[in-house]
């Protein structure tokens, strides 16, 4: 028993970071927004490092990693709003076509040449994908009403959510981050904002909701990569809090920033619009709670501290 | 207390019905936000104006029906029940003209408010500086005499309706070494003067909303001062009395969009959380409330008195309430929230009124400088504090 | 239609304001605490005001008034967390029995003389009348299991949730000043308590609940004296509003108080005490919220803008 | 991450389990803040030491069995999952050992925590003082030095356990005309020192769980003191840290509470408002979140990381918690939440702990002050600030 996530596996996603910090920044979303929407740049700069295929096994060219770390890096997508499809189609489609043993186009994949698409029937739409477009308050988002048949798999659906759990938390932290340094630098009554007691209270109570949503997530990811019986459960709890967060974030963000927050000119509405997207998406509130309920409630899982871990 | 309409207001209820009946758009109206809507919202507002329904609780003389604040309650009822379209004149029938009202002279009152209520000039408001948002005593941009004119110099912004309004109203420093509260005066202006730049600003969804504006040299006559010269942030005080307090958010709007959700809600109810639930019953509950305190703070004022701090309560209570409202129905949709269009085309309201619902909480004094004027001018806490 | 009320009905409340704050102090609560509960002298000069008899006919020696009158009296009682059973019995058990018929005590109700107890299905216990004792969290409530048969009037359970929610708006009010008047002579950091911003938020949050739930208590008092057919719902709108404003402001008002809200020396615990047992008396938060579901959810009640007072 | 116990830690669970199914009382002891209840709780204390259960982290040499900080989570849940009585001495085995762990002599270990272990001297806390509470470098109580001892002249309050516990420790000024943090030692007496004097206090619920202390001329050895003269602010920030971090309020304690919650529910299923089902299956999920972070916080520390500001994070968190579960309770009770005793004849339990659950957001340091730590600590907001 060891919740501690490996120094190794931290390093790699702090390189994602550092990278994406060096070359996503909201200037890249600007550009993005007046014109294309993806830019093969970037994207082949995440195939340089490999990240298409993090989850394929060794043996098809892959990193052969775990759920977890694309967990970490999904996070790490969230915390800049990425644009290109990187998690839709490396953490969910891809292991999901891995789990059904559909392994032709690896080599394709991990190139960086092949996006899968992986269309869910909880959603309305899929995204990047081929079909009539729809659109999203997100301007980066590029939604296609499905043409092709439409899963109701589970593992794809806790894919899913898990992977939009996890960027809705760094959707969260980035929020929290802008908030508090524009905390810091705009003045009113002769102070920072950020020295007035309710900012800091509304800013701590965000810190709150992510320090508790964190370790859910890693462990839902654990779970799902492990196979757990329960993992469903548990990608529920994450999806939930993970949305709570982003909610939560946002508002406390936007509030934070008064008017300035209202401007396309600050960044801050990018990160709100992702959160919105993805609070919704590859299953509900609702939908996410229901599940939780049923195991907790309607005792089809094991509670009590004697089953933290079941 | 006597909760029952007169035969007269229930007559006059009648009228409005069926004149909102015959009247109201069909389909709703592009954004106020943006050029082309601006001009069918204005085109609205002559529609309105063309029935005597500008502003009902205004003397006949300037375009109203001379009605009282229950009466201007069932009409707000009506208009909001019937789903008629935002106000785009908002910022002068609501804020301004009441001001007015209580400050202009009788020359001014008849200058500015017939053209008010016949939607013919169409009023955006200045209030925020770039370094004077919530504290709004920082003001800096200047109005100095010369002669019968003040020349106008420096930067307002987060105006609404400016990008495409004709007239503008706000505070600028008339005293020269003024500091605070002190030296302001209130001042309207064409926004058409010579001097006058606007520059409209994005926002989050895309339309220029609100616009900075820049002044350069701007002569204004002096007869566009409202109250006397350095009574400015007295005047102001009333204009933010009326924007937080009764007249700026109707409780028909909420009750309206309470109504919209408890039918979304109606439409989920297979798939809705159990908190959703009763986030929907709260938000009927809510909207009542509210409507109970208008027409209380409403009868208040028939007989005689005035509205106070508490005024802030009710700032608090609306953006919150409205704010909540519209989270819950973005739970509701589930995926559909991030959709700019439902599946039936129609745009996705909730996802509008729930990005708009976000400014709430910060204009018209954000929800924080309310909380403190409750705390120390109803309760009576102590002002001085530290972190 | 007027929301205003009538001068001379808040001059009837005041004045028993006046005459309780001037004999039921604090001091009375510990002194009926440590002895019998109950003091002949109190109830002697609230019958010396009329109030057993606020209800009763004119006809029937009473003065005849109506429940707005009784609801701001209550709210009186709540404000003072009066130990005499004047509320469940003047204005709960008393405009009941005259509801039915049943008139021909009311002389020696007036006289102070009959305390009318009514006992109804919906709580397990009846205050202040006959049976075995039930031990009450509130030291000066005398619960008893009712003997007697229980009424499943509805009328009954709308008249005692009603003059509950009167009096848990009186409670949150009460909590509210001390916590003030503490906030503003406690020093904590060399200033007043009250001079944090965090202190005052959470004090102005009670104050917006309070300002919301009074007008609520009004109209339903009015509707349930005009025998209005919505009246059960507005009843119970009143009900849970004053229930959640009760308990956020003894939760805020604990809070603000420190380690001493915690003990039995400052009086608050008096009024959060009484604030619990009357928010779950005459119907739970869940038996009024189904209510209001019914009408608003169900639509059994018309809603929006144009029903404000239907 | 591997989530998976080990075949010893699942032993060592076992073990654990089967020793409590012997031990744990069949009845509910009396609450530990009535003199008889404290005494059946120090007997458990004993009993559990008769079985090396006093504190399973500490060294085989004091008592305990020499465990890692994941055996210490197994043994809790097991603890809290048999419904075994609270520790009556938590101030000691949980907020004192530790710290006399980090800054004692090998004298002092061996003196106070052997007999602690062994539940054999009870101790109490003595951080506040009447002008000292939230802001605890206000300390006024004086212990100057005469000759090889301290002599104590002031008063505390709020100290839990005082009213019949063996030992206390405190700050006490050291250096004459110190301010704020400096000059400040942390002592530990024995709570019959001739001078000592205990006035019980008595709490909302009537008992007396906690008290206040008078010093008058006390005189206490110097080897009492724990780390240096003038040190004491340090040492009792590390152990307010224990105490708002990994130790005082272990996770199986909200778990049980949890799974009690639900049983509850399950009870009150038909008659439930909506929001209270939410807020069931939502402190399922809270206390398993609080979970997974202590053992993420354990498995940190294992690795030689230490608990920092975000101790501030976990007090928040739990204490709002554990009052946001009671309250649901309360609700879900309806008319039975102010009984003393359920229909059964049980104690309402529900009842009195949500009475206690209004002190976490207060004790060992209120929630306001840990979040001013939050924002100025961990996210780095200023401190300066006027209200």
């Amino acid at each position: 028993m060891d919740m501690l996530i490996a120094p190794e596996r931290l390093e790699l996603a702090e390189a994602v970071r550092d990278y994406l910090a060096g070359t996503h920044g909201p200037e890249v979303l600007r550009r993005l927004d007046a014109g294309p929407n993806r830019d093969p740049a970037i994207w082949q700069g995440l195939v340089d490092m490999g990240l298409p295929g993090l989850l394929v096994p060794e043996t098809h060219g892959g990193l052969g990693m775990g759920l977890l770390d694309a967990a970490l890096i999904a996070r790490e997508c969230g915390r800049v709003c990425l644009a290109e499809p990187l998690v839709e189609s490396a953490f969910v489609a891809t292991p999901w076509l891995i789990a059904q043993g559909q392994t032709a186009n690896l080599a394709a994949v991990v190139a960086g040449e092949y996006r899968p698409v992986a269309a869910h029937a909880i959603n309305g739409w899929v995204a990047d994908g081929e079909g009539e477009s729809v659109a999203s308050i997100d301007p980066l988002r590029r939604l296609a009403a499905p043409v092709e048949a439409q899963s109701d798999d589970p593992l794809l659906l806790d894919l899913g959510a898990l992977m939009s759990a996890a960027q809705l938390v760094g959707l969260a932290e980035a929020m929290l981050d802008q908030a508090v340094e524009y905390a810091k630098i705009r003045t009113q009554f002769g102070q920072p904002v950020g020295a007035f007691q309710a900012i800091k209270h509304k800013l701590a109570d965000v810190s709150v909701a992510l320090e508790f949503a964190r370790p859910v997530l890693w462990r839902a990811a654990q779970a799902l990569d492990d196979g757990a019986e329960s993992a469903a459960l548990h990608v529920s709890h994450a999806k939930l809090v993970a949305t709570d967060a982003a909610y939560l974030s946002a508002e406390s963000a936007i509030q934070v920033h008064g008017a300035m927050g209202y401007t396309y000119e600050v960044d801050l509405h990018f990160w709100m619009k992702r959160a919105w997207a993805l609070g919704g998406a590859w299953g509900s509130r609702a939908f996410h709670l229901a599940r939780i309920d049923a195991a907790v409630i309607g005792a089809a899982h094991p509670i009590g501290p004697e089953n933290t871990f079941a | 207390m006597h909760l029952a309409y007169t035969p007269q207001q229930q007559a006059f209820r009648a009228e409005v019905r069926a004149w909102l009946a015959a009247n109201v758009p069909p389909a709703p109206l592009l954004t106020l936000e943006c050029e082309e809507g601006y001009h069918q919202h204005v085109g609205w507002e002559r529609q309105l104006a063309s029935g005597n329904w500008g502003m009902v609780t205004w003397p006949e003389a300037y375009g109203g029906r001379g009605l009282d604040l229950i009466e201007w309650l069932i009409f707000e009822e009506e208009y909001w029940g019937a789903g008629a379209p935002l106000r785009v004149n908002q910022n002068g029938i609501f804020l301004l003209g009441p001001t007015i009202m209580e400050y202009g002279t009788p020359e001014q009152k008849e200058r500015f408010l017939t053209p008010m209520a016949a939607g013919e000039k169409i009023w955006a408001q200045a209030w925020s500086e770039p370094g004077a948002g919530s504290d709004m005593a920082a003001i800096k941009t200047t109005a100095f005499r010369d002669g019968d004119h003040y020349v106008i110099n420096g930067q307002k912004t987060w105006s609404s309706r400016a990008s495409f309004a004709d007239w503008g109203f706000g505070l600028f420093r008339t005293e020269e070494g003024s500091q605070r509260h002190k030296g302001l005066s209130f001042i309207l202006f064409d926004l058409d003067t010579p001097g006058v730049t606007r520059r409209p600003i994005r926002q989050l969804h895309g339309h220029p909303g609100f616009a900075e504006l820049f002044f350069d040299d701007v002569r204004v006559p002096v007869e566009n001062r409202l109250a006397g010269e350095g009574e400015g942030w007295n005047v102001a005080m009333a204009t933010a009395g009326f924007e937080r307090g009764l007249m700026l958010r109707s409780p028909g709007r909420f009750q309206a969009a309470a109504r919209r959700l408890v039918e979304l809600f109606r439409q989920h109810e297979h798939a809705a959380a159990p908190s959703a639930r009763e986030a929907v019953a709260r938000a009927w509950m809510d909207a009542q409330a509210y409507a109970y305190n208008t027409y209380a703070v409403a009868a208040k004022i028939m007989a005689g008195g005035k509205i106070g701090a508490e005024a802030s309560l009710n700032k608090i209570f609306w953006s919150e309430l409205d704010r909540t409202m519209h989270r819950t129905a973005m739970q509701l949709l589930g995926a559909a929230a991030e959709l700019r269009h439902l599946a039936d085309g129609s745009i996705n309201e909730w996802l509008e009124g729930y990005m708009f619902s976000l400014s709430g909480p910060i204009y018209a004094g954000s929800n924080e400088i309310q909380r403190n004027i409750t705390a120390e001018r109803l309760l009576g806490l102590p002002r001085v504090g530290a972190g």
